[in-house]
């Protein structure tokens, strides 16, 4: 047998996902600084983009970090996640290590996927993640798949599904989310509505306003939270998960959101069409200001340590790009590794 | 030996090897007892093993094909049907983007052990939407395993070294074949991926045909060794990817001369593929050039009058080894 | 250039079709007999296959007469209707001539698709019939694409977009539906909820109990109303059709009913799992009868009348069957034509 | 002559016939003003049009597709873009089993005359989801009609024929190729649909290169020409079906020599199907095997220096048309 395979196995220290034990401080301060890891490492890799140090098609999940960081506070490190092609955020909260997601998004052998995925196809399946996705609303039924899984090992585990409301107009949405209603498996389908499927505004991909509604149509619970409040998605996701725990079945939570770049690095044109004045108004709703003000009034913590947390990301973010930058490059004959898992001895490619 | 017919040997695969490993679940369209799935390949499943690993599907192929995905992500084999390979295009994001690029895209870190059998080819008046031979779109889909048994005992074995491969393997059942006879072992035995047969030894000429035209290509060998003389060698790739090139290549060597058979569309086919192979690999061996029976290049009608004359059948394979020993 | 094509194009005298003009009289006469068109022919196909003189993959309407007619008591012939593999009853109630269906099944050179087609491909295009279809829920953006058609160029015709239970769990029915309400096309979605999906009952192929539900999905209109009542169905599509040809937009009407045969006459093991005394208490609602009650109760007609429209359809019956045993098979070579309408000079198929 | 780039030859086919012909309108993501679709193709269309002729879509390819389909059946000429031609594979049912087959099933009754063009190839580090060539699905298929071209001129002309074309036109457009400059005539012509180009003139060997492809053979023609006195022969088929095998044969007939160039995947490729054409047709003409210079048979991946491995590039060529000349 030829091995295609091997030296994919990947162990992460998991010291970056929520805590599961520890006090409700642990918890939020771990919120803050999950947003601020999001936020910092989504900036800057659009300067990277711009740059030209690193290259791809690659989606900003800053604005929208409250979504990724409120559902993922309720996730163990055994729970699986689905993520999208806008899935950096999705990763960081699930507990992803930065150095190599940096490296991926610089093409190298120390990234992720060893150069090979790029921006939309980082994992880490280590931490239960099941894919980003080049594929608009292909995780969906992967998703149930994985709740399938679970359902017939018997555990307790549970599978957050994220995706956008665009993604909700595809056929894998409806027949995905109707086999795990009819199936009653241990999913929560996030879509995370930023209001516009890349260029085109809710309005002209559906008549639905609030997407909560098509829960009804699989005869599942379904609700519509502010998506820039941490707390309010991270509460409502509780539930939904608890539900999915004990074997209640399937929920949907819509998380209302909004991106502040374009729909895509790489594409300049990519926020024609969105006003300037919606993006501004929809920036007065940062939801990291808006959290780190919760924290300070509550007396969780001051502006101090806040601003702590936030340069212990900076170190985080500058170290993930040294290493990167240090990193070897693939070599070009690597490409033909990783299509197979074996193949039979003298069987060429 | 005992004798079985295709679907049960299919049946008995899937049931011992569920017996076996807990990880194997079924999924599908009326796969449950008493139906036990429209070819009948899983009667009794759904009773032995319950409602947990034999799981009846709303019509969804795509979501038929993702859940596998994300199952065999977590470590499970499903084992998928999808009834006519016809439905194959309502998935076909999740075989080709999902499935088969998942292990590639991510650098190793994932597998998708998962196997989607699914019923292929014409013969029964069932016309264009329920009678193609899609094979060729998978071969040409790297990360995927394309399997087609001839009979019961390659049925059996193929199908359980698909279930155990860490691969996504397309495994076709040729519709007109499940009652097709022959020996099959009892016990557990695996057929390797990647190893073709010579069903029948000859030294003028190479035929290489797969699924059901195995049998119609050994007929029309023994009708011409009857009436000309010719000593056709029958070669069954029986995996169509990995495709055991070095036995075509062996026996072209020997005989010289190659007719292909296919009930694909002959555009674009596997069979081409085999084609291509062939004149790399004993180009300066070809007495002549390699000829096709295949599929018309029509979609597939309803009328038995028309279909028969669209699909090859042994007289079409006759002439095509006739043609091949002028050359 | 090759004509591939040619001799297709089928005129039809459409004395079949619904009537525009006349008397209500008329139009609940004309909703009588062709529920006995529609009956009497699916029921001798059964007899026609067992007998061995009809193959292929066939699909019996009987049963579920009241919703074909009732719906498309409502059409005119320029209207569209989009049909499925049990395509027979639609066929009939949109007005399409027995003697060339029953040629399409017999295979012959006479048939509506010259012997191509067979039972799940019948279509008669001068009736405005978008194709039968071998594939689940195909027909369903197809629909979709002539209320496109008819929007574009402004006329007050609808597409009536038939299909089954089963059907409503494809993604082509969540894009197919959700493209037609966003663009507020002029389709009526019919789903014929015969409770099954081939040997599938509806609770194990979804949750959702009244699939009329979904509409909401899509924020469209839709009822659920009694298929075995032909005025039910024609008066609640009366409403659904007026909606749409005024621009109102889409609307999803559920009709609840139930077929009599297993799913396909080919298939001797299709009614397995059906309990007998489901079968049976569905018999008890047989459409036809109880139409003949409300039409001789209401003095419209009397059973003599009745049963003499019974025997015109046995007639016409009859001459299908003679019709398509007296015509010529094609020749083998005809599965060359219609792949394309032409091809260059010299290029082969 | 005036110089388009192959994205304003394609806009500019849209809007002449858009204007010259009602029944034709435009379906798709992202596709109206101010964006004119993600390849720019469409811009200005949504302001010249308006909504009616002019539709965004959801997310929705069997949707998009499926909606050309019935509307092409009711006498329409929609023109779909699905964005990368991944995508497609959300269509395949639309695409093969309804549109290529429509006027087979029905007897010749329904003409299904619509195009989907849809962007393929490699080379901008979008990853295996984002890349594919699949062209040889669609070759494969009977009833479609496949369309790829390889420069402004062509891609103007070929526009025009496929909306104007009876039958389903699937039209590849190479991702790398949009900004490509040639010269275009302002005024309405047809490149007919099965007529193949010979782009080079050559004794000594024939290429036959598609899409961005022909580019790069081009170039490889030009390099061999000088350093080794090679006169390498360029034929573009232009439509992949029809495919011009006369042109190709002559070609062949006159050099003996073949190197076939692709993006595709090698295995199950377009270029195979080509191959396998040559061989039927000029077996004895040929003095080595053919040469293929294709992609490499794996996903594609993401990091520019293994991209840049798997798909063909001028290099590539030049080793392929050397090697040729060796045998
Ligand atoms: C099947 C498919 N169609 C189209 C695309 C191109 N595409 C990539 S992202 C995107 C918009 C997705 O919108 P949404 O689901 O709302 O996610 P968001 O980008 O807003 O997070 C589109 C159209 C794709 N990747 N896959
Ligand atoms: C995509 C697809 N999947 C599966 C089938 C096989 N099949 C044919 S009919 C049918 C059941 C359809 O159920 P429903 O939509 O309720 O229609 P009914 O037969 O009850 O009228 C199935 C599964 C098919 N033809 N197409
Ligand atoms: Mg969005
Ligand atoms: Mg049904």
């Amino acid at each position: 047998m030829i091995q295609q395979d091997g030296g994919g196995a990947v162990t992460t220290a998991r010291t970056h996902a929520a805590p599961l034990i520890g006090s409700e401080r642990d918890r939020l301060l771990w919120m803050y600084k999950t947003m601020q890891r999001i936020r910092l490492f989504d900036d800057r890799i659009v300067r990277l983009f711009n740059s030209g140090r690193i290259t791809g098609a690659l989606h900003s999940y800053v604005g929208e970090e409250a979504v990724a960081v409120g559902v993922c506070a309720n996730l163990r490190p055994d729970d699986y996640l689905v993520s999208t092609h806008r899935g950096h955020g999705h990763m960081l909260a699930k507990g992803a290590d930065m150095d190599r997601m940096m490296a991926e998004l610089f093409a190298k052998e120390t990234g992720y996927c060893q150069g090979k995925g790029g921006s939309m196809h980082i994992v880490d399946m280590s931490l239960g993640i099941l894919g980003s996705n080049g594929i608009v609303g292909a995780g969906i039924p992967i998703a149930s798949g994985a709740g399938t899984a679970i359902k017939i090992r018997g555990t307790d585990q549970v599978v957050s599904c994220h995706f956008g409301d665009g993604a909700s107009n595809t056929g894998a949405f409806h027949e995905g989310i109707n086999l795990a209603a009819t199936w009653g498996l241990p999913v929560v389908f996030v879509i995370e509505n930023n209001l516009y499927a890349q260029f085109t505004p809710q309005r002209m991909h559906t008549k639905v306003v609030d997407l909560a509604v098509r829960g009804q149509a699989y005869d599942i619970p379904a609700v519509s939270v502010d998506g820039n409040d941490v707390l309010a998605v991270s509460e409502a996701a509780g539930e939904a998960f608890a539900r999915a725990r004990s074997g209640k079945g399937p929920s949907i939570l819509e998380c209302k959101t909004f991106r502040w770049f374009g729909h895509a690095i790489n594409n300049p044109g990519s926020n024609l069409g969105r006003d300037q004045a919606e993006i501004d108004a929809w920036k007065l709703k940062d939801p990291i200001p808006r959290f780190a003000k919760v924290l300070v009034d509550r007396g969780i913590a001051t502006e101090a340590e806040l601003e702590g947390l936030k340069r212990v990301v900076e170190e985080e973010l500058e170290h993930s790009i040294a290493f990167a930058e240090a990193s070897p490059s693939p070599k070009p004959e690597d490409a033909l590794r990783h299509v197979y898992s074996e193949l039979p001895e003298g069987c060429e490619l | 030996m005992r004798q079985l017919m295709v679907r049960d040997a299919i049946k008995e695969a899937i049931k011992s090897e569920m017996r076996r490993d807990p990880r194997v679940f079924l999924l599908g369209e009326d796969i449950i007892d008493p139906w036990g799935g429209s070819w009948k390949t899983m009667e009794g499943c759904y009773t032995e093993f319950g409602p947990e690993r034999v799981r009846e599907t709303p019509i969804s192929e795509e979501a038929i094909v993702g859940a596998a995905v994300g199952a065999a992500l977590c470590g499970m084999r499903p084992v998928a049907e999808i009834m006519f390979s016809d439905f194959t295009t309502r998935a076909m994001d999740q075989i080709v983007n999902q499935a088969a690029k998942f292990r590639y895209m991510t650098g190793g870190q994932a597998s998708v052990p998962l196997v989607i059998r699914t019923a292929h080819g014409a013969g029964r008046a069932a016309a264009a939407q329920h009678s193609q031979s899609p094979e060729a779109w998978f071969v040409h889909t790297p990360g995927l395993k394309v399997v087609a048994p001839a009979t019961p005992y390659d049925a059996k074995g193929l199908l359980l070294a698909s279930i155990r491969d860490q691969d996504p393997v397309i495994f076709l059942e040729h519709k007109m074949n499940f009652t097709t006879e022959g020996p099959v072992p009892e016990e557990d035995y695996v057929v390797p991926l990647g190893k073709a047969d010579v069903k029948r030894q000859g030294k003028d000429l190479t035929i290489v045909a797969h699924s059901r035209q195995v049998l119609r290509a050994l007929e029309a060998a023994e009708q011409v060794a009857k009436e000309d003389g010719i000593e056709a060698e029958v070669v069954d790739p029986r995996t169509l990817f990995p495709l055991d090139v070095r036995t075509i290549v062996d026996s072209v060597k020997k005989t010289n001369r190659v007719v292909l058979v296919t009930e694909e569309v002959q555009r674009g086919s596997f069979a081409e593929h085999v084609a291509s192979k062939i004149m790399e690999k004993c180009f300066y061996d070809l007495d002549g050039p390699i000829i096709f029976v295949a599929a018309k290049n029509t979609p597939i009608p309803f009328a038995p009058v028309m279909e028969n004359f669209v699909i090859p059948d042994v007289p079409d394979i006759v002439a095509g080894i006739r043609q091949a020993m002028k050359a």
